[in-house]
């Protein structure tokens, strides 16, 4: 049964992945990311992690897409239906493989003893993540913060128009 | 006799004074003192050589600064001054470490005779050039020249040493360039000076090579010393000779022997006193003076000898073929000389030191005189070709006269100084080389001859030219200086004679080894005078009379005499190799200069930098996704790396 | 029970994917998507390692997923960023595409 | 009088320096003044220099005027070690007549005058200082002060060279040279001079630098040449390391001195740059070089040079052997090279070439006449090049015109300029009498002792000077005046004085070259004790 979950959510990651990387157009290629994003969260709950798979949905799935879809929209360009790649897309594609190949050999060189996955309950998350990791967390904030901020003033126009 | 370099001195000094005074002074005024200034040096020279020359006499081997020469028993006295030193001075292991300079004088009988020759004739051709040059804008430069030139010659003939030699040898030249190409505004005169200056410098080079070579195994400068090395047997064979052959080419440059004689025809295009000086007294005097000079180095050397000889021989009968067919009267009478310089250098290869001096004054008197015959008519009539001209005695009585007088005796008439100094050659050439040079310097001496009766003939005899109707003899400057030589021409040769008094005859003056009185060979002095005097009325015939028809002559010789007329083709074989090969050479070089050694070379290490930063900025490209192909690409490289070593 | 290897597979193949898209798209916009792309594959196997190494050896309890929040942040924060830059270019040179922002090109 | 002994160096280096100083202070719109001070400056300089020349006591030889200023202590021991011997005597007079007579030649400048003389003065006093200077550092330092100043002096103040295409046949064969057409411009010129020069300077400073640690090695490290000198002569330096380090002092010097095939930048050099600057670049820059070849080379690294580094059958083949092939390819390559020229520039440049190559020569025969004709030729060769650029300045002023296929019969409206020129084209072509004759002489002399073969061919490049020479006199100043020159004038009075005086130079030495042989014998001596 996850063995069938696996391969179904693997084809939506990969594929959606694929469509962003090689369709033409960019609304669509938004849309992929989406399929690819969310497969990813369905990914998350056969690991039984169930509150990253929410994270994934709402963060990703809603706000990122959505920011994203936004930006396209705003910078709406009359080549975006049929936007083209650079020069050295084979070569790119070429390294791409040989990365990817590089990482999997690696990964499956080293194959560690591993247990049933399981995963821990909100309350364990929690207690992890504002005790121990507490001072990354108020950095994440922070880094949050800033980037709001830097994002508002980078977009804004206005007076630094003049 | 110690006051002998009072005699170039003097003209020496007086060469700044007048560029000097040509500067302050304006017009006639300027022109008069500056040749009174050199005329007054030249004669002030003139009589100093009167005093050396009794003083000579006088002197005998007790006279401070006099012993017996080197190889000679004749007197040599000589007088010197330090002028500088080079190199280490006080070394005292090794000679060869410094270079000991000096201002030095050599009074010999050679030196004597060439001061005569020179003070005489230059005086001569300055008082003449009063008459001649009359008017020209740059007298002043012309007679400052003439006493440069004049006062080298002097120091050339005085040295006592090889380096003060060369530089009177070099400063020679230079006068020369610039006596020739003294009307530089036309261009032939210009183009011959280069050619006389450049085409001596070739054999100056040599002469250089051989001083230096002398001084790399003598370890000294000084005439006396050199000798006295190579008499005592210190120098091999080998360099002897090629010291001696060095030396020669220095003497066939100056003195225009054959293959380097094609600048003395050219130079007639300079004023014709200047030919006269060059011709009788100066520069070309100066290669027979010094293989005389250095007669110790060649008489060591039978090679050398021979090859003296042979060149001399060959310069002699090419020139006179020559001269037989020119048709300029300054031409003929320039191959005249080179023909005459010919003997003189055969002579010497033959051994005959007294008959080549002797030869050298006589042709000097009889050549000075002819040339300045030939100025006086060029300057009446400002004609050249002699096809032109005829009868001109009728209108020109004395320059006919004494222009013959000059022919007669260069011919070998008897009597006459030509006639004694060829009979000398003849007897040395002779006595000493085989039996072919002699034949052939018989021929010479008819083919001489034949041209001076050619060119005296059709000149001032026979059919008087009309066009010359209203021509005036010479003026009396010109006319008085041309009877004094005509004296000389007639009465020189009476020095052969055994003569009573301490001068004795000049074979006991000039000689090498030992002294020795006239020589007369009766057959061959027989045979030269009827030789000369079949030659004289031949050309009275063929010139004058117009009785002998050359014309059926001239078209069975029709191939020799273009030949000859081409001059061998000398000039033009000359003139390609210059044009095509050196030149061609020296753009060659000059274009590898620019198109490799600077724009490979030098240019190229900066081309490369600059490609090489054009090319790599190229990797540069600015393309963030460039950026991460290539990071992409590093890991992959790690990878390939890591797997590489860990396996 | 799916094996650790597959999900490590699937994360070295989807991040290959999204340096493809880093490596060969123009568009500013899509280079951003296919960062995002190699985000979640490292996310995966983060949490892949997670939840399969739990108690075992040095790689104990479940530090992966923390970090894979963490991740998640700063990606929003940097796809905020991000569009804010992307807008301002478009504004300013009227292009999001990457190569022909080369003002400071030489 | 001693007192002005004891600081007589010193002053000759500050003087030009000073000068420059306050030429900054002038006002920078009158022109003249900023001529009028630096007539003064390099006058003082000049009466400086003869005094040191004439003061200098042949007979007691060795380095006089010595005076020690401390600057650097220990671990760098730099001293500012001011002395004088009989090589540098004459030199420092050369330089003394050239700055005088460049500065006079140049009242012609009216372009930013004041920045030129600065220039023009930095450059002379950096010349003065490596020829006094006993301090491996602060004779780089001086030679960069001399050598840097080029670079602005040709590129403001130069003049660039367009001509037409001049294409030639070889042996009458369709293969074609393209000689002529090239436009040189000043800034090639000056990039050019820079860099080659400046990458000899590069060699040198190594060359220092290694020295500099080889002599900490042994003793205390020190860049005093009288230190490393006693060194040397200890033997504390290795035959292997005086082997490697003297090609880089031979080269790096040599690349000043024109030696071939380093030589490109000079003609170019001076064609490009205003007529004072090529008196003083070919005049005494070019001596800097041959003077560093002997002064840190030789003195320093005696068996590096004379230490055989390969054996052609017997003949072992030292750096002099191969310097003495590279100085007689000077020689016949820059004359015949200088043979097709046809910008008056560039024929004096490649003649400038061929006669450094005398003095590359001499010094690397190594024979006692040898390097003394050497030193001499350095003298008169600086006095008659430098004359020979005043004049075709003059001319070109006039004119504008530099290519002797156009210009013809100069000799009548400019007799002055024709006359001097032509003095100093006779000396060039070693006509005796002129100072050309007896330094050349000299060098035929030692080489013939040594290198005949080379000798004799030097012997024939001095032929082929004479070629080009008369064909340069005879094409620009002989022949019917053209029309065109009818409104020249002749050499100004400056002009006049700055040829009269090189002229009777150039004769004072072709005639009685004793004072400057007495005085170059004692220095060449103690060098040449070290072989």
């Amino acid at each position: 049964m996850s063995w069938f979950l696996f391969i179904v959510l693997s084809i939506l990651t990969l594929g959606g992945g694929l469509g962003v990387v090689v369709t033409r157009n960019v609304v669509h290629a938004a849309l992929f990311l989406l399929v690819s994003l969310v497969a990813v969260a369905g990914l998350y709950l056969i690991l039984f992690a169930e509150f990253l798979a929410l994270v994934q949905v709402l963060i990703y799935g809603g706000a990122i897409i959505i920011v994203l879809l936004f930006a396209i929209m705003l910078t709406r360009s009359a080549e975006y239906p049929r936007i083209s790649d650079n020069r050295q897309w084979p070569l790119a594609a070429v390294a791409a493989a040989a990365v990817g190949v590089v990482l999997g050999a690696a990964f499956l060189d080293n194959s560690l003893p591993q247990t049933e996955p399981n995963s821990p309950t909100f309350g364990d998350l929690a207690n992890s993540l504002f005790t121990t990791w507490a001072i990354p967390f108020e950095v994440a904030s922070l880094v949050l913060l800033v980037a709001l901020i830097g994002a508002i003033i980078i977009a804004r126009t206005g007076e630094d128009n003049r | 006799m110690e006051w002998a370099w009072l005699i170039p001195v003097l003209s020496f000094a007086a060469v700044p004074v007048i560029i000097v005074l040509g500067r302050f002074l304006t017009g006639k005024v300027s022109h008069r003192s500056a040749a009174a200034l050199a005329i007054a040096a030249i004669l002030g020279g003139f009589i100093v050589f009167w005093f050396v020359f009794a003083g000579f006499l006088a002197a005998d081997t007790d006279t401070p600064g006099c012993e017996t020469g080197v190889g000679t028993e004749a007197l040599t006295c000589n007088y010197k001054l330090t002028w500088f030193e080079a190199g280490i001075p006080d070394a005292l292991t090794d000679s060869f470490d410094r270079i000991h300079l000096e201002w030095g004088i050599l009074v010999d009988p050679l030196t004597i005779a060439m001061l005569g020759l020179a003070t005489f004739v230059a005086l001569m051709v300055q008082i003449y050039s009063l008459g001649y040059m009359h008017g020209d804008p740059r007298l002043d430069w012309y007679y400052a020249f003439h006493a440069l030139f004049i006062a080298s010659m002097l120091t050339l003939v005085l040295a006592d040493n090889f380096l003060l030699l060369y530089i009177a040898w070099e400063l020679v030249g230079l006068c020369s360039y610039l006596l020739i190409g003294f009307w530089h505004e036309r261009p032939e005169p210009r183009e011959a000076a280069k050619k006389a200056f450049i085409v001596t410098r070739i054999g100056d080079v040599g002469l250089l090579v051989g001083i230096l070579l002398l001084w790399s195994h003598v370890g000294s400068f000084s005439m006396l010393e050199t000798f006295a090395a190579i008499e005592a047997g210190e120098l091999s064979e080998g360099v002897v000779t090629i010291s001696a052959l060095l030396l020669f080419l220095g003497a066939m440059g100056k003195s225009a022997q054959f293959p380097f004689h094609v600048w003395l025809p050219d130079a007639m295009e300079g004023p014709t006193p200047v030919s006269a000086l060059i011709h009788a007294a100066t520069m070309v005097a100066a290669g027979v003076y010094l293989v005389a000079r250095a007669f110790p180095i060649f008489s060591e050397s039978q090679t050398a000898l021979y090859i003296v000889a042979s060149i001399g021989l060959i310069t002699a009968l090419g020139a006179a073929t020559i001269a037989l067919v020119a048709t300029d009267l300054k031409r003929i009478l320039a191959y005249s000389t080179i023909s005459h310089l010919g003997l003189m250098m055969l002579s010497l290869g033959a051994l005959g030191y007294t008959a080549a001096i002797f030869h050298l004054l006589a042709h000097g008197f009889a050549k000075a005189l002819l040339f300045l015959g030939a100025g006086s008519v060029m300057h009446s009539t400002e004609e050249l070709d002699v096809r032109k001209m005829g009868g001109l005695r009728k209108v020109m009585p004395i320059t006919a006269i004494l222009f013959s007088i000059g022919a007669l005796s260069l011919g070998g008439i008897p009597i006459l100084a030509g006639f004694w100094s060829k009979d000398e050659i003849l007897i040395a050439v002779n006595k000493e080389l085989p039996l072919i040079f002699i034949v052939l310097t018989l021929l010479t001496a008819l083919l001489s001859a034949l041209y001076m009766a050619r060119a005296m003939f059709v000149v001032f005899y026979g059919k008087f030219a009309e066009q010359f109707e209203h021509v005036h003899d010479a003026p009396k400057t010109m006319s008085i200086t041309m009877g004094l030589l005509a004296i000389f021409a007639i009465v020189f040769g009476l020095v052969a004679l055994d003569l009573p008094g301490p001068f004795k005859g000049i074979g006991y003056f000039i000689f090498y080894h030992e002294g020795h009185g006239l020589e007369f060979v009766i057959w061959l002095a027989a045979l030269s005078i009827v030789l000369a005097i079949a030659a004289f009325i031949y050309g009275y015939m063929a010139y004058a009379r117009k009785s002998v028809n050359l014309e059926g002559a001239r078209q069975r010789f029709a191939l020799p005499l273009k030949v000859a007329e081409g001059k061998y083709y000398i000039d033009e074989l000359y003139q390609w190799s210059i044009d095509r090969v050196v030149l061609s050479f020296s753009r060659f070089i000059a274009w590898i200069d620019r198109a490799l050694v600077n724009d490979v070379g030098i240019n190229g290490p900066a081309d490369v930098t600059r490609l090489l930063g054009h090319g790599l900025r190229r990797h540069v490209t600015g393309y963030v996704y460039s950026y991460a192909l290539a990071m992409a690409l590093g890991l992959i490289g790690l990878a390939i790396l890591w797997w590489i070593v860990s396996t | 029970m799916v094996p650790l290897e597959a999900f490590q597979v699937l994360s070295a193949v989807l991040f290959a994917i999204g340096l493809y898209g880093v490596m060969a798209r123009r568009s500013a916009v899509l280079i951003v998507m296919s960062i995002e792309l190699m985000l979640n594959a490292v996310n995966i196997n983060l949490i892949a390692a997670a939840s399969h190494l739990d108690g075992m050896g040095n790689w104990a309890n479940f530090d992966g997923q923390i970090i894979a929040i963490f991740i998640i942040t700063v990606a929003a924060a940097e796809v905020g960023l991000a569009m804010a830059i992307i807008l301002r270019m478009y504004r300013n040179r009227a292009t999001v595409n990457v190569d022909e922002i080369n003002l400071m090109k030489w | 009088m001693s007192n002005l002994d004891q600081v007589a160096l010193l002053l000759i280096i500050l003087v030009p320096l000073a000068g420059a100083g306050l030429s900054m202070l002038l006002p920078r719109n009158r022109p003249e003044d900023a001529w009028y001070f630096a007539i003064f400056v390099s006058a003082i300089t000049l009466v400086l220099s003869v005094l040191l020349f004439v003061r200098y006591d042949f007979e007691a030889g060795g380095y006089q005027f010595v005076r020690v200023y401390e600057w650097l202590d220990a671990p760098l021991n730099i001293d500012l070690y001011l002395a004088m011997d009989g090589i540098a005597a004459p030199l420092v007079l050369l330089n003394g007549i050239v700055l005088f007579g460049a500065v006079l030649i140049s009242q012609t400048i009216k372009h930013r005058s004041r920045d030129f003389f600065v220039l023009l003065l930095a450059l002379g006093s950096g010349v003065f200082g490596v020829f006094v200077v006993q301090d491996l550092f602060f004779l780089f330092f001086f030679y960069e002060l001399a050598v840097l100043p080029m670079y602005l002096l040709i590129g403001v103040w130069g003049s660039s060279t367009y001509f037409d295409s001049d294409r030639q046949r070889l042996w009458g064969l369709p293969i074609r040279f393209d000689l002529g057409s090239y436009n040189r411009l000043k800034e090639y010129g000056a990039m050019k001079l820079m860099l080659v020069l400046v990458a000899g300077s590069v060699l040198i400073w190594v060359g220092i630098l290694a020295m500099y640690v080889a002599s900490g090695q042994v003793a205390e490290a020190t860049f005093s040449l009288v230190d490393l000198g006693a060194l040397s002569s200890a033997g504390e330096f290795s035959p292997a390391f005086q082997t490697w380090v003297f090609p880089l002092f031979m080269i790096g010097f040599g690349v000043l001195a024109g030696l071939w095939p380093f030589h490109t930048w000079s003609p170019d050099g001076h064609v490009a740059a205003p007529t004072g600057v090529s008196m003083l670049h070919a005049g005494v820059l070019m001596k800097l070089g041959a003077f560093g070849i002997i002064r840190v080379g030789m003195v320093l690294l005696p068996e590096g040079a004379q230490d055989p580094l390969f054996y052609a059958g017997d003949f072992g083949v030292s750096w002099m052997a191969i310097l003495i092939i590279m100085g007689t390819v000077n020689v016949v390559y820059g004359a015949i090279s200088a043979m097709s020229q046809r910008d008056l520039k560039y024929i004096i440049g490649y003649s400038s070439v061929s006669h450094m190559g005398y003095v590359i020569m001499g010094i690397a025969t190594l024979h006692p006449v040898g390097l003394t004709g050497a030193v001499l030729q350095m003298f008169s060769h600086g006095i008659m090049t430098a004359l020979m650029f005043a004049m075709v300045g003059a001319i070109y002023e006039r004119t504008h015109i530099r290519d002797i296929t156009v210009l013809n019969g100069l000799m009548k409206r400019m007799g002055f300029a024709s006359f001097f020129f032509a003095i100093a084209g006779l000396a060039s072509l070693g006509l005796p009498g002129l100072s050309g004759f007896v330094a050349e002489f000299m060098v035929f002399t030692g080489a013939f002792k040594t290198y005949l073969p080379l000798a004799v061919l030097a012997v024939v490049g001095a032929a082929l000077t004479a070629i080009y020479i008369l064909r340069l006199l005879a094409r620009t100043f002989f022949g019917e005046a053209d029309p065109r020159w009818e409104h020249l004038t002749d050499a100004s009075p400056v002009e006049k004085t700055v040829g009269g005086a090189f002229v009777l130079i150039l004769l004072f030495v072709g005639v009685w070259p004793a004072p400057f042989t007495r005085v170059i014998n004692v220095g060449v001596e103690s060098v040449l004790q070290l072989f």
